[in-house]
């Protein structure tokens, strides 16, 4: 008799976010010698090749597919397949997902737009003009997190929001060029709020060689590693992530308490930093969403204490 | 009437198919070839496949015809139809027909996306990489300004769902779909004054335009049935992942095109034949599943893809003699 | 000549004409350096697909081959001799480009294939061979002589609210290569050389020009001008992505073709392909100037394209 | 039958003949093109290598050029061996070729194509050179002169795409006497060309030989064979059969030899008797091109038009055919006006046009004849279902095949494996396929021997016999003398004169094409 197997599906194999989620996958397995865990993703950053991936897991009849979606509603589908087949289905970063057991967020999304947004007025002052990025307009949580600094923002009447949701298209460079092209159209704007993973990369090189490192306010999520050398000169103001490879390790767990056929209840101990005390809420289909509060915020000062 | 041929082309992509179900059988067992695997690779055939026909009649009409705009048109398709149907008819209480709504209203916007570029390559005359090209960006474009950019869910509608999922006869719906529009498509090609014109066509324009051909019509025909496939592409996303989204499928540009000269479809012009394509697809469906069973990174199975092809190419036109003759002097 | 470089131009003039006219800061020099800046990467690989659209074939590799030479080239010097002068790591970028290239030259030659699917399947193998085996990660910490290679402005201009803006020392290296493909193409015997096998190949090879010659010589050509662009992106970006660059071929092609040249091969000039770059990146560098809002862009980049296209082709035919 | 051969005793030169081949053999699969020739080419003398279309004669100089390797055989200039011959060795050593299909690159310019291949020879084919601009130039505007056309700076830098055939048939000869050439090759170099431009390659190829140059005329033409002298090397069926002096035999000896069978090259057209009237075209116009263009013509009367380049004899059949339409005037097909303005307008009418280029503008070459021969009707071939009805289509084309005399092995095998003189046939068979009512035929006979010609005549006759309407544009007079009824002759975008063809002589006719006293008499 086999063990049971629990496979991650990441959006795209091969990103230093997933890479670090990987070793989260790794030493779930590592540590419970009852499962086996591994992680694929596809190669290219495409909902439909993640789909297809999903859909030889369903055929090969693995115990558990915890996955992190390019895009839930594509997933709908073969995921429904995979229920009906007996494969326990977990998902993380998609609270609106209907066909899954249970989603596993590391953070309520909007109020993670917020705290960004809080953080962004503080640095500005409470007015001027601000822009947000997104990965892709496709990106639930990007446009959550701009959305949910929108509103944040309403807060304060002399906050401006200019040109937002910018598409960077999850390349460095793309998100330079149009943070270029924003100073110039707003050379008086002081607030940037990144979506993707490297928006803030761009954005820092941006500010940087126009020399307004201490006259704008650069947030957004990113890696310690990947941003060290902008927070260093200023041109990034800080940056919030939450450990990809806590949420790799929380997914497995879960995955194999719903194999067990154990119940996640309000305010459990999931015995990772973050999730000690989750929250647990219904979810969009009959699956439930848990919450925990596993963001990680970053600036000069702490982030050589992350390795990754 | 007509002898069935067997040529290189046809061979080479039996023997992969043949090849992957046997690697299959050993490398993984049982599990690879019992039937529910079958479904679920054949199942996974027509969104490409669909797509990859396109591409090869665009290819074949010559003069460096290429479709560059299917998947966005595919996507565009399913976006619309949903977009404008949802608030009309109720699909919780109308399902049937809300399911055949959604087909012609993607057929509608495939049909007429497939005019457009038709209009702009025939009628225009604009290069079709260009014109596909300029296209692709405008699908893809009216996707977003639809939806805002997000997905547009459409939930479990029946009819709808049965059709990316259930089977006729142990055979995924969708996929016999695919094999009767594939036959079709190959009967319309072989069999009528159209696609004996396209063939004509690619193969001397400025021959077929002495000879009377309307090449105009027979142009602006081609790009508009390569936008119907594309719709039906859609269609079939739709039913599959039961959403509509502007931006899935963007690895497909590539994969499609590279399925139909894999299927030795000629980009100058004047030759292709379906069963090929559709023996091309599979194989590489099966491939791709293969690798996935065996936990083999998908980089990797790019690489055999792009290896695959090399050697197909290498095999169907190598000639040793001239190359060492040449190499001598 | 059916597509004159001149109509590119006159096309860049109404862009730059309406845009001024809507948003005034468009006539700032920031934004000209943005655009010339923007225009490098583009170019080289645009003056690469020139030559081999000219010979009669087309190439979609360059792309994975650049992505392949800065992500590789970057780690070796990282890794081996962390302080290589910038000169050696473009020439080494410039061999390893040429190698790919000549590669995708020796099949399309030796296999009697179509470059188009040669080149898709060269593209496949360089770029999952690069991902399956050297390697993934994002990567920041690149030489210090191409962060200061990227780094380095030729002017520096400081505007009224004190930022500033660099035109980058690397725009050189595009001027160098244009002109050295200008010379290449119009005043080397290969240069015509192309020309004629891109005329008709077949003819040319029976007047004695060596058709394996000529198509090992352009495809590496397109080969060491992206393996250079490669490092000059990874240089200006200040870090090396090894998903980078993929999907750019397209644009780039379509570049070139509104620059002039035909898809069918024998024809297209460097003038004409330099300026169909700007064109490109002129539209794409504008869009937030004038106010399209994003979800907007694409439909907006779209319709100029295929109105960018019929308006050369219903020129074309008129002449 | 094998003559034996007279007049070589002359040159009483023992030294080596400049180039000679020795049992030549190729095989392309399983065709053997050549069956072990031998010939020797001698400096100072005139060739003309005769034959059946697909006889070899192509392959044989591709060999001699280095174009192509041979299977078999020994191949010596200046009277050393020979092996691996490539295309730059074969000009390094003065062998220059004019081929068939001119083998001008299309997107060059004028002097690029003249001058480019001498410096490619002086680099030994290596392409790392540095272009010598002015050279190229200058060695343009000599060998431009030497065939007399303009060497002026906008025709040098001209493509050549843009040039008519019988410019870039000038050109291409041009090219091959640019620099010193010990032999030059000819093949065909005449089909694009008017008499007047012939009489001037009869002076290019005597100042050549008087130079010492020798040079080697593939031709199917005996009387350019008889007026410029010189040796015949006659090939049948991959095979020399015969070499002659031209001088001693007759054109018929000539023509038999070839072909062995007796050929009559007297007038075909025996009395006719003319139908009602078919076609009147009325001031017909094309600005540019031609202007108030007039011509009536029966059921049954076979009309010729000629005229020298850019008489507008082109353009005109081109607006008949609704390639490219004329902009006044008005067409009339039995009484009815007709509207011309796409070929398939023309077809619908009752028009075919076999044009001129079999090879670019007629045939799908790789296709079958039959897919040839049916395009036209494949909408009257289908049958209830919309489907192409293949026994019928099948039938048809075997029908025309039969009809037509084209020898083929099956209407499924692809056109391209026929000779030139069956492939004209399958371009007229395709148009008899609309039983068409009018048949105009651009340039019928170029490029095919003399054999064939005869059975494409005598298919013209029949069909102007079965009543059809035929006009032929063409440029040999003695084809137009054989086969018209009329002969209209155009200069200058305009008709200046029709001659009835019965006992017109063919100096009265040539004279026609530039005697400016005809246009001043009318
Ligand atoms: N009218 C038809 N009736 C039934 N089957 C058909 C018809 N036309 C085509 N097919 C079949 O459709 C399939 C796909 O057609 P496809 O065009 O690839 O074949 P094909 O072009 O006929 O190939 P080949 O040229 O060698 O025979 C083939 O199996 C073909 O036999
Ligand atoms: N590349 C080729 N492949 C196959 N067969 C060929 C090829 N070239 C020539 N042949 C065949 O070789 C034979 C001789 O051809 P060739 O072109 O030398 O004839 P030719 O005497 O020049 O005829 P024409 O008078 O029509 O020019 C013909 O049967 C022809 O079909
Ligand atoms: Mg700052
Ligand atoms: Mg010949």
């Amino acid at each position: 008799e086999e063990k049971p197997s629990i496979v991650t599906v990441v959006k795209v194999t091969g990103e230093n976010w997933f890479t670090r989620m990987a070793e989260g996958v790794a030493a779930y397995g590592n540590d419970n010698d009852t499962v086996a865990t591994s992680q694929i993703g596809p190669g290219k950053a495409d909902a439909a090749q993640q789909a297809r991936l999903i859909e030889d897991l369903v055929a090969k009849k693995v115990s558990a597919i915890a996955v992190v979606p390019m895009d839930a509603s594509s997933l709908e589908g073969v995921l429904k397949r995979a229920a009906q087949r007996g494969i326990k289905v977990v998902t993380h970063e998609a609270d609106s997902m209907k066909n899954t057991l249970v989603d596993i967020e590391a953070f309520e999304n909007k109020a993670f737009g917020a705290r960004f947004n809080e953080k962004i007025a503080e640095c500005m002052g409470k007015s001027g003009k601000w822009t947000s990025f997104v990965g892709s307009l496709g990106s639930l949580t990007h446009v959550q997190w701009a959305d949910g600094g929108a509103e944040n923002a309403k807060k304060y009447p002399e906050m401006e929001l200019v040109s937002e949701k910018n598409e960077s298209f999850n390349d460095a460079n793309r998100a330079y060029e149009k943070a270029r092209e924003i100073l110039r159209k707003h050379p008086d704007i002081k607030g940037f709020q990144g979506g993707s993973a490297i928006d803030v990369i761009g954005i820092g090189r941006a500010v940087e060689e126009a020399g307004l490192q201490d006259k704008t306010c650069v947030f957004g999520i990113g890696l310690p590693k990947d941003t060290g050398s902008y927070l260093e000169s200023g041109a990034v103001d800080g940056i919030s992530f939450w450990d990809p490879k806590d949420a790799g390790y929380v997914m497995n767990k879960v995955a194999d308490m719903v194999i067990k056929g154990e119940e996640i209840k309000d305010g459990m101990d999931l015995g990772v930093p973050g999730y000690e005390k989750v929250t647990v809420k219904k979810g969009a289909g009959d699956g439930i969403i848990v919450v925990g509060e596993a963001w990680v915020d970053v600036d000069k000062s702490n982030y050589g204490k992350y390795p990754f | 009437m007509v002898a069935f041929q067997m040529d290189r082309q046809l061979g080479f992509l039996a023997t992969v198919n043949v090849a992957a179900i046997v690697a299959g059988a050993i490398l993984v067992g049982a599990s690879f070839v019992e039937l529910y695997n079958f479904q679920s690779m054949a199942s996974q055939v027509p969104e490409l496949g669909f797509l990859a026909l396109g591409v090869m009649l665009a290819m074949m009409s010559g003069n460096g015809g290429i479709d560059l705009s299917g998947i966005a048109l595919a996507n565009l398709s399913g976006v619309a139809a949903y977009y404008f149907l949802r608030d009309v008819i109720p699909a919780d209480e109308a399902p049937l027909l809300f399911t055949w709504s959604l087909i012609g209203l993607a057929l509608g916007v495939g049909l007429v996306g497939g005019m457009l570029n038709g209009f702009l390559i025939a009628k225009v005359g604009l290069t079709p990489i260009i014109a596909t090209l300029g296209t692709q960006l405008l699908f893809t474009g009216l996707a977003i300004v639809l939806t805002n950019g997000s997905a547009l869910s459409i939930g479990y509608v029946e009819p709808l769902d049965d059709f990316g999922n259930a089977t006729i006869l142990s055979v995924p719906q969708c996929f016999a779909l695919f094999l009767v529009v594939a036959l079709a498509i190959g009967a319309i090609l072989r069999f009528t004054p159209f696609g004996q014109r396209l063939l004509l066509l690619g193969n001397n324009a400025k021959a077929a335009r002495y000879a009377g051909i309307p090449e105009k019509r027979i142009l602006f025909l081609t790009y508009t049935v390569c936008g119907l496939l594309a719709s039906v592409a859609g269609i079939v996303i739709a039913a599959r992942t039961s959403s509509v989204k502007w931006d899935y499928g963007t690895s497909y540009v590539l994969i499609a095109i590279l399925i139909a000269v894999m299927a030795g479809v000629r980009p100058e012009g004047g030759y292709g034949r379906v069963i090929c394509v559709v023996l091309s697809a599979t194989s590489l469906q099966m491939l791709s599943s293969l690798f996935n069973f065996m936990n083999i990174s998908n980089f990797f199975r790019d690489l055999a893809w792009g290896v695959l092809l090399l050697v197909f190419i290498a095999t169907s036109g190598f000639d040793f003699k001239a190359w060492f003759r040449a190499a001598r002097s | 000549m059916r597509h004159p470089p001149a109509f590119t131009l006159i096309l860049i003039v109404a862009v730059s004409l309406v845009v001024g006219a809507i948003n005034t800061d468009f006539w700032q020099v920031s934004n000209l350096f943005d655009i010339l800046r923007a225009s490098v990467v583009r170019g080289l690989f645009a003056l690469g697909v020139l030559v081999v659209l000219a010979s009669g074939g087309i190439d979609v590799s360059f792309t994975a081959i650049a992505a392949f030479v800065m992500y590789a080239v970057t780690m070796l010097v990282v890794n081996v001799v962390p302080d290589m002068p910038i000169v050696a790591i473009l020439a080494l970028g410039a061999v390893g480009g040429a190698c790919f290239g000549a590669l995708n030259g020796v099949l399309v030659h030796a296999l009697k294939a179509p470059s188009l699917i040669v080149t898709i399947g060269t593209q496949y193998v360089i770029r999952s061979f690069l991902l399956t085996f050297v390697g993934t990660a994002l990567f920041m910490n690149i030489p210090a002589a191409m962060d200061a290679f990227g780094k380095l402005a030729l002017f520096t201009h400081h505007s009224a609210n004190g930022s500033t803006s660099t035109l980058p020392a690397f725009v050189l290296i595009l001027a160098i290569a244009s002109l050295v493909t200008w010379w290449v193409l119009e005043r080397t015997l290969i240069g015509r050389a192309v020309y004629a096998v891109g005329g008709n190949a077949g003819v040319a090879e029976r007047l004695g020009y060596n058709l394996r010659t000529v198509r090992i010589f352009v495809f590496a050509y397109a080969g060491l001008l992206a393996g250079i662009a490669g490092i000059i992106h990874v240089s200006s970006n200040r870090l090396a992505n090894p998903f980078d660059l993929a999907g750019a071929e397209l644009e780039i092609i379509a570049a070139v073709v509104l620059g002039g040249a035909r898809i069918t091969g024998g024809s297209g000039s460097v003038i004409g392909t330099l300026l169909g770059v700007v064109l490109i990146t002129l539209v794409s560098n504008v869009l937030i100037l004038v106010g399209i809002p994003s979800t907007w862009q694409l439909v907006i980049v779209g319709i100029f394209i295929i109105l960018a296209g019929g308006i050369f082709s219903i020129r074309g035919r008129q002449s | 039958m094998q003559p034996q051969p007279t007049g070589g005793e002359p040159h009483l030169k023992p030294a080596t003949p400049f180039l000679e081949v020795r049992n030549i053999e190729k095989h392309f699969g399983g065709v053997r093109a050549l069956k072990g020739v031998s010939l020797s080419i001698e400096a100072g003398n005139i060739y003309h290598l005769m034959g059946e279309n697909g006889c070899g004669k192509s392959t044989l100089i591709k060999i001699i050029s280095g174009a192509q390797g041979a299977d078999a055989g020994e191949l010596l200039i200046d009277g050393k061996t020979v092996t691996g011959l490539t295309p730059v060795a074969a000009l390094a050593a003065g062998i220059e070729t004019v081929y068939q299909d001119f083998s001008l690159l299309p997107n060059l310019s004028v002097a690029e194509n003249i001058g480019l291949t001498q410096q490619l020879v002086s680099s030994s084919g290596k392409l790392a050179r540095r272009l010598d601009i002015p050279k190229m130039r200058a060695t343009a505007e000599r060998a431009l002169a030497a065939v007399g056309l303009p060497a002026s700076r906008t025709f040098l830098s001209t493509r050549t795409d843009e040039l008519p055939m019988a410019t870039r048939q000038l050109i291409a000869i041009a090219r091959a006497i640019a620099s010193d050439a010990r032999l030059v090759i000819m093949d065909e170099p005449t089909t694009a060309l008017t008499k007047h431009e012939v009489d001037n390659l009869i002076g290019v190829a005597d100042r050549l030989r008087a130079k010492g140059v020798a040079v080697l005329f593939v031709t199917h033409k005996l009387d350019e064979c008889k007026s410029l002298g010189g040796r015949a090397i006659i090939m049948r069926d991959g095979q020399k059969v015969a070499e002659c002096d031209v001088e001693d035999h007759s054109k018929a000896d000539l023509a038999f030899w070839m072909t062995g069978k007796v050929l009559d090259d007297t007038r075909q057209r025996s009395a006719v008797t003319l139908g009602e009237k078919l076609l009147n075209v009325e001031k017909l116009s094309r600005t540019g091109f031609f202007a108030d263009v007039s011509l009536s013509l029966r059921k049954g009367e076979i009309i010729g038009i000629t005229g020298l380049l850019d008489s507008g004899r082109n353009e005109l059949a081109l607006a008949l055919a609704g390639v490219s339409p004329a902009d006044g005037g008005g067409v009339f097909l039995e009484g009815n006006e007709i509207r011309l303005g796409k070929p398939a307008d023309a077809i619908a009418s009752g028009i075919g046009y076999v044009p001129e280029d079999r090879l670019s503008e007629g045939l799908f070459l790789s296709q079958s004849i039959k897919d040839n021969i049916v395009v036209p009707v494949l909408d009257r071939l289908r049958n209830a279902f919309g489907i192409v009805d293949g026994r019928r289509s099948r039938a048809l084309a075997e029908r025309t095949v039969d009809d037509l005399q084209v020898v083929s092995a099956g209407v499924d095998k692809p056109v391209q494996s026929l000779s030139g003189g069956n492939q004209q046939r399958v371009l007229i068979g395709r148009w008899l396929t609309i039983e068409p009512k009018l048949l105009i035929l651009h340039g019928p006979t170029v490029g095919v021997d003399v054999g064939s010609k005869d059975t494409i005549y005598r298919i013209i006759q029949r069909l102007a016999g079965d009543g059809m309407g035929v006009i032929i544009i063409s440029d040999d007079l003695p084809e137009l003398l054989q086969n018209c009824d009329r002969i209209m002759v155009m200069r200058k975008g305009r008709v200046v004169k029709t001659f009835a063809a019965e006992g017109l002589a063919e100096d009265v006719l040539s004279r026609a094409l530039t005697d400016d006293t005809i246009a001043r008499l009318q």
